[in-house]
């Protein structure tokens, strides 16, 4: 039992802590690669304790009610893969914390607001298939759905899942909000958009966004780590690397718009799956 | 100036403007600039293989100068910039800001006019209530 | 979806400057867009009442930061003619360079904005970080970084020395090599290409008429530039106008990319023929402009002209300055239609939209 | 599609571009117009910068022998250094670093007279030994 709670302990410290600190790294490399400086590591926190001091001024009391939903979503989300449960309640639980991010922003009459909602449904109806089809790999290779059996699986999963993991790689990109597929808001409000979907979302209240976003990140990364999960350098570089080329492609790709991102993942995202799966399937 | 100044008067105006987008002619833009107390001094000025054209209008502030925005569209933002900074009326835009492209509602109208100020609450008067009227119906969509 | 009007500025991340665009929207898709202005409006152009005829340099320089020299360059051409001043052809050659340099360094500006409207910021911050070294250059001959204030009436107030020259020539060396490793991206990349062909497309008969001017008109094919008139030294410089046929962003991207090159050969060539003397001819005692003219020059965003009127006294008559801006909305206007939201910040970046430089 | 790839990576090895700025300043170049001063023994109170700067920053109390400057309205065009018959302006390479309060620069001269006065006096308080120039927290803007 105490094991259980040292577990969502666990998961409710790791989820800002973790999310932070890969968000401060993240800004760092990207200024590194654009030659400038950069701030410090700690920013992001500095950027959130700054939010979350501010008065709290909401639109109206629903999205309010939506950034609570979303950010216990997302943490609930992040605390039962802590506990290594089932993946597919995790990516149900995932997607309800987004659906309310959602309707917070549909919530307001900002037409940017109402426009990013919009996009962002777009966005979450382009990533969920694909990670569907990535659980469905898992099951194939391992006949289960539960996290416990997928980590106790004796060889690496990238091998025989190699497609699946770039899949899983677009999927990635748009939750962690990059180019090309940062078209719902991205980080540094200088879109169409403004900050697109959390244009109304304010104050405190923009910080629990932010602290959401870190959980699903270190969601989406935990899940990265499934296809290496013999060993713990594994894990790691694995993780470093997928991290390094996420920057990377930031740098090196411009933002696209909605009907080119549900084409491109759609078309190359499901033919990589298929590909895939009937090849695990005839192996 | 160097370049040719053909005069021309507000009759003739847009058959000459119009003459001359038939030979080729592109328009560059509009000066305008008050002469004295009642009149303004209009150079429209075009352009062809880089040489420069000028027709000068000599315009009473009190009457309306036709447009020649149905003749080149690009002459719109000139002619509104004009009509709020002069407060001289265009006749026939295609797309009358009605004196509010630059300036807001309460502004004082002509404010590059040394000679006049027309002030806000002489605006109000019976004058601006028939000029509004008499506005081009694509006014009521801005 | 109904229809949506949304209010695209006056304070838009995207847009530099205060342009207000009501955008009515249909499915993100752009119906109508009409444009507010006299956010930023200063009446620079009364301001000739007060200031007399040397001050206003000072005053038109302010009329857009990133082009003061050529601002400055056309009001005291305009004045010269009026006054019948001859400028040292050392000055007109400086003129050049230094109109050259601010072409760089506005071109520069403009490309990394425009890559930002896509959204590719890391293209973003490598422009400005070559545009960093025209800055140094112009803070380092002139004094100034931006609104550099080195044209007066009669020639030029700095007289670089030869090795301030050979400094110049090889900072310039380092911002081509620096280009030309940019080139590649900016001009053929996939998601670059992907955003900007094909949008905002301009034909060669709608620019004319519409009156576009500067890298809008030569994108869609029309080969004029107030520079082949020659004035300042341009007329002994062989200069050749950049054009492409298109009439899309891509097209005018392409445009300023190439002038850019372009313009650091012109500085090459002035400065390779650089003359020697005096910099500046004495004006005193000659009467004050009485008279009126019209002078064009170009600036990194196209044709500017000045008209000029005075009449013997310290005081002009009339200071009328037509910004390019002010001749490229119209075909803005005309462009955005049809597109969606999501191109809107590239199809409006794309004809560098100067708002203080409209407003004056 | 990632053609920026060599850009980004031989960012990643080469010097920064940026630097730390208020820590770090780059060596200010030779010519360049910044903060403007007045050498006030050497100004004869002409008015000459007062009548050609083109920001009327600059007033000149011709009889009290009083040089008010506001640095907040100048624009650094140089003009008012060009044209000083007495050469007593001057622009340090130096900008003014920011401030968070208005201040007036109000300067205090001699009358020239044949005779040298060492001694001058400030305006009004804080008389300072040298009499370079004097601050005004918050003063009247008077341009």
């Amino acid at each position: 039992m105490t094991e259980t709670a040292v577990l969502i302990l666990c998961g409710l410290i790791a989820g800002p802590v973790v999310g932070g600190l890969v968000s401060g790294l993240d800004r760092i490399l990207t200024a590194r690669m654009q030659s400038r400086i950069g701030p410090p590591l700690l920013q992001p926190f500095f950027d959130v304790v700054k939010l979350l001091a501010k008065e709290p001024l909401v639109v109206n009391v629903w999205q309010a009610f939506c950034a609570y939903c979303y950010i216990a979503a997302a943490s609930i989300a992040l605390v039962l893969f802590f506990l290594q449960s089932d993946l597919l309640l995790i990516f149900f639980v995932q997607a309800v914390g987004a659906v309310f991010l959602v309707v917070g922003a549909l919530s307001s009459t900002s037409p940017y607001s109402q426009i990013g909602a919009h996009r962002e449904l777009l966005q979450i109806l382009s990533y969920e298939p694909l990670l569907v089809l990535v659980v469905v790999g898992f099951y194939l290779e391992t006949g289960s759905f539960k996290l416990t059996d997928i980590y106790a699986w004796p060889h690496p999963m990238l091998l025989k899942l190699p497609f699946l993991f770039i899949v899983l790689g677009y999927a990635l990109t748009i939750k962690l909000r990059k180019s090309p597929f940062d078209l719902s808001t991205c980080h540094h409000a200088h879109q169409e958009l403004v900050k697109g979907l959390l244009t109304d979302y304010s104050g405190p209240f923009l910080a629990l966004t932010e602290i959401g976003h870190w959980f699903e990140v270190v969601l989406m990364l935990g899940v990265c780590t499934l296809f290496w999960a013999t060993s713990w350098i594994g894990m790691a570089v694995l993780l470093a690397v997928t991290y390094f080329l996420e920057v990377l492609v930031d740098n090196v790709t411009s933002r696209m718009n909605w009907r080119w991102m549900l084409s491109y993942v759609w078309g190359v995202g499901l033919t990589l799956s298929l590909v895939n799966l009937i090849w695990l399937h005839q192996g | 100036m160097r370049e040719e100044i053909m005069a021309v008067s507000a009759e003739a105006l847009v058959g000459e403007v119009a003459k001359l987008k038939v030979l080729g002619y592109r328009l560059v833009t509009l000066s305008c600039t008050e002469l004295d107390a009642s009149n303004l001094d209009i150079l429209y000025h075009f352009d062809k293989d880089l040489g420069l054209k000028h027709l000068r209008l000599t315009a009473p502030k009190a009457a309306a100068v036709p447009s020649i925005s149905p003749v080149y569209f690009a002459a719109l933002l000139v002619e509104n910039e004009i009509q709020d900074f002069f407060g001289l009326r265009f006749e026939g835009l295609v797309v009358d800001y009605r004196g509010t492209l630059y300036l807001e509602e309460e502004a004082l109208k002509t404010p590059y006019c040394r000679f006049s100020l027309r002030s806000a609450d002489q605006r109000e008067g019976p004058a601006a209530a028939l000029d509004a009227e008499t506005n081009h119906p694509n006014a009521e969509k801005f | 979806m109904r229809k949506t009007v949304i209010p695209f500025g006056p304070q838009h991340p995207v847009l530099p400057e205060p342009i207000h665009l009501k955008l009515t929207v249909e499915d993100e898709r752009i119906i109508e867009a009409i444009p507010n202005l006299g956010y930023v409006h200063r009446g620079l152009e009364r301001l000739a009442d007060i200031r007399d005829f040397h001050q206003m340099i000072q005053v038109v320089e302010r009329v857009c930061g990133i082009c003061s020299v050529i601002h400055a360059l056309c009001y005291c051409q305009g004045i010269e003619e009026i006054m019948g001043v001859e400028v040292p052809p050392r000055a007109r050659y400086l003129r050049v360079m230094w109109s050259e340099l601010h072409r760089i360094q506005s071109h520069l500006l403009w490309l990394g904005l425009f890559a930002d409207s896509f959204g590719f910021e890391s293209l973003f911050m490598q422009f400005w970080r070559v545009r960093e070294k025209i800055m140094d250059i112009s803070e380092a001959t002139t004094g100034n970084r931006v609104i550099v204030s080195v044209n007066v009436i009669g020639g030029v107030r700095r007289n670089p020395d030869p090795e301030q020259i050979r400094w110049v020539l090889a900072q310039i060396d380092w911002v081509e090599a620096e280009l030309q490793r940019l080139e590649d991206t900016m001009l053929e990349d996939y998601t670059v290409k992907k955003r900007t062909v094909g949008k905002g497309v301009l034909t060669r008969q709608q620019a004319y008429e519409l009156g576009a001017v500067g890298p809008v008109l030569r994108g869609s094919g029309v080969a004029q530039d107030a520079r082949q008139t020659g004035y300042a030294a341009y007329g002994e410089l062989h200069f050749e106008p950049v054009v492409e046929t298109d009439g899309d962003c891509y097209a005018r991207n392409k445009v300023r990319f190439r002038e850019t090159l372009a313009s650091i050969d012109l500085i090459r060539r002035a400065i390779h023929r650089l003359p020697d003397g005096e910099v500046r001819t004495k004006i005193k005692g000659i009467k004050p402009p009485q008279g009126e003219t019209v002078n064009r020059v170009e600036q990194p965003r196209g044709e500017l002209l000045y008209y000029l009127k005075g009449s013997g006294q310290k005081t002009l008559d009339r200071v009328r300055i037509r910004t390019p801006t002010f001749a490229n909305i119209p075909p803005l206007l005309v462009m955005l239609p049809g597109h969606f939201l999501s191109d809107v910040p590239v199809v409006t970046l794309s004809i560098d939209p100067c708002i203080s430089c409209t407003e004056r | 599609m990632f053609r920026m790839t060599p850009n980004i990576v031989r960012n990643l090895v080469v010097r920064k571009s940026t630097r730390m700025y208020p820590v770090e300043v780059r060596e200010p170049f030779a010519q360049v117009r910044g903060e403007l001063f007045n050498d006030i023994e050497r100004c004869i109170f002409c008015g000459t910068c007062e009548v050609k700067c083109p920001s009327q920053c600059i007033q000149v109390d011709k009889k009290a022998c009083i040089w008010t400057c506001d640095p907040f309205a100048c624009v650094f065009c140089g003009v008012c250094v060009d044209t000083c018959p007495a050469k007593s302006l001057y622009q340090k390479t130096k900008y003014r670093s920011p401030t968070g309060e208005r201040i007036i620069i109000s300067q205090q001269g001699q009358p020239r007279k044949k005779d040298k006065a060492k001694d001058r006096a400030g305006e009004s308080g804080t008389p300072k030994g040298s009499g370079e120039e004097k601050a005004d927290p918050g003063g009247d803007p008077a341009t």
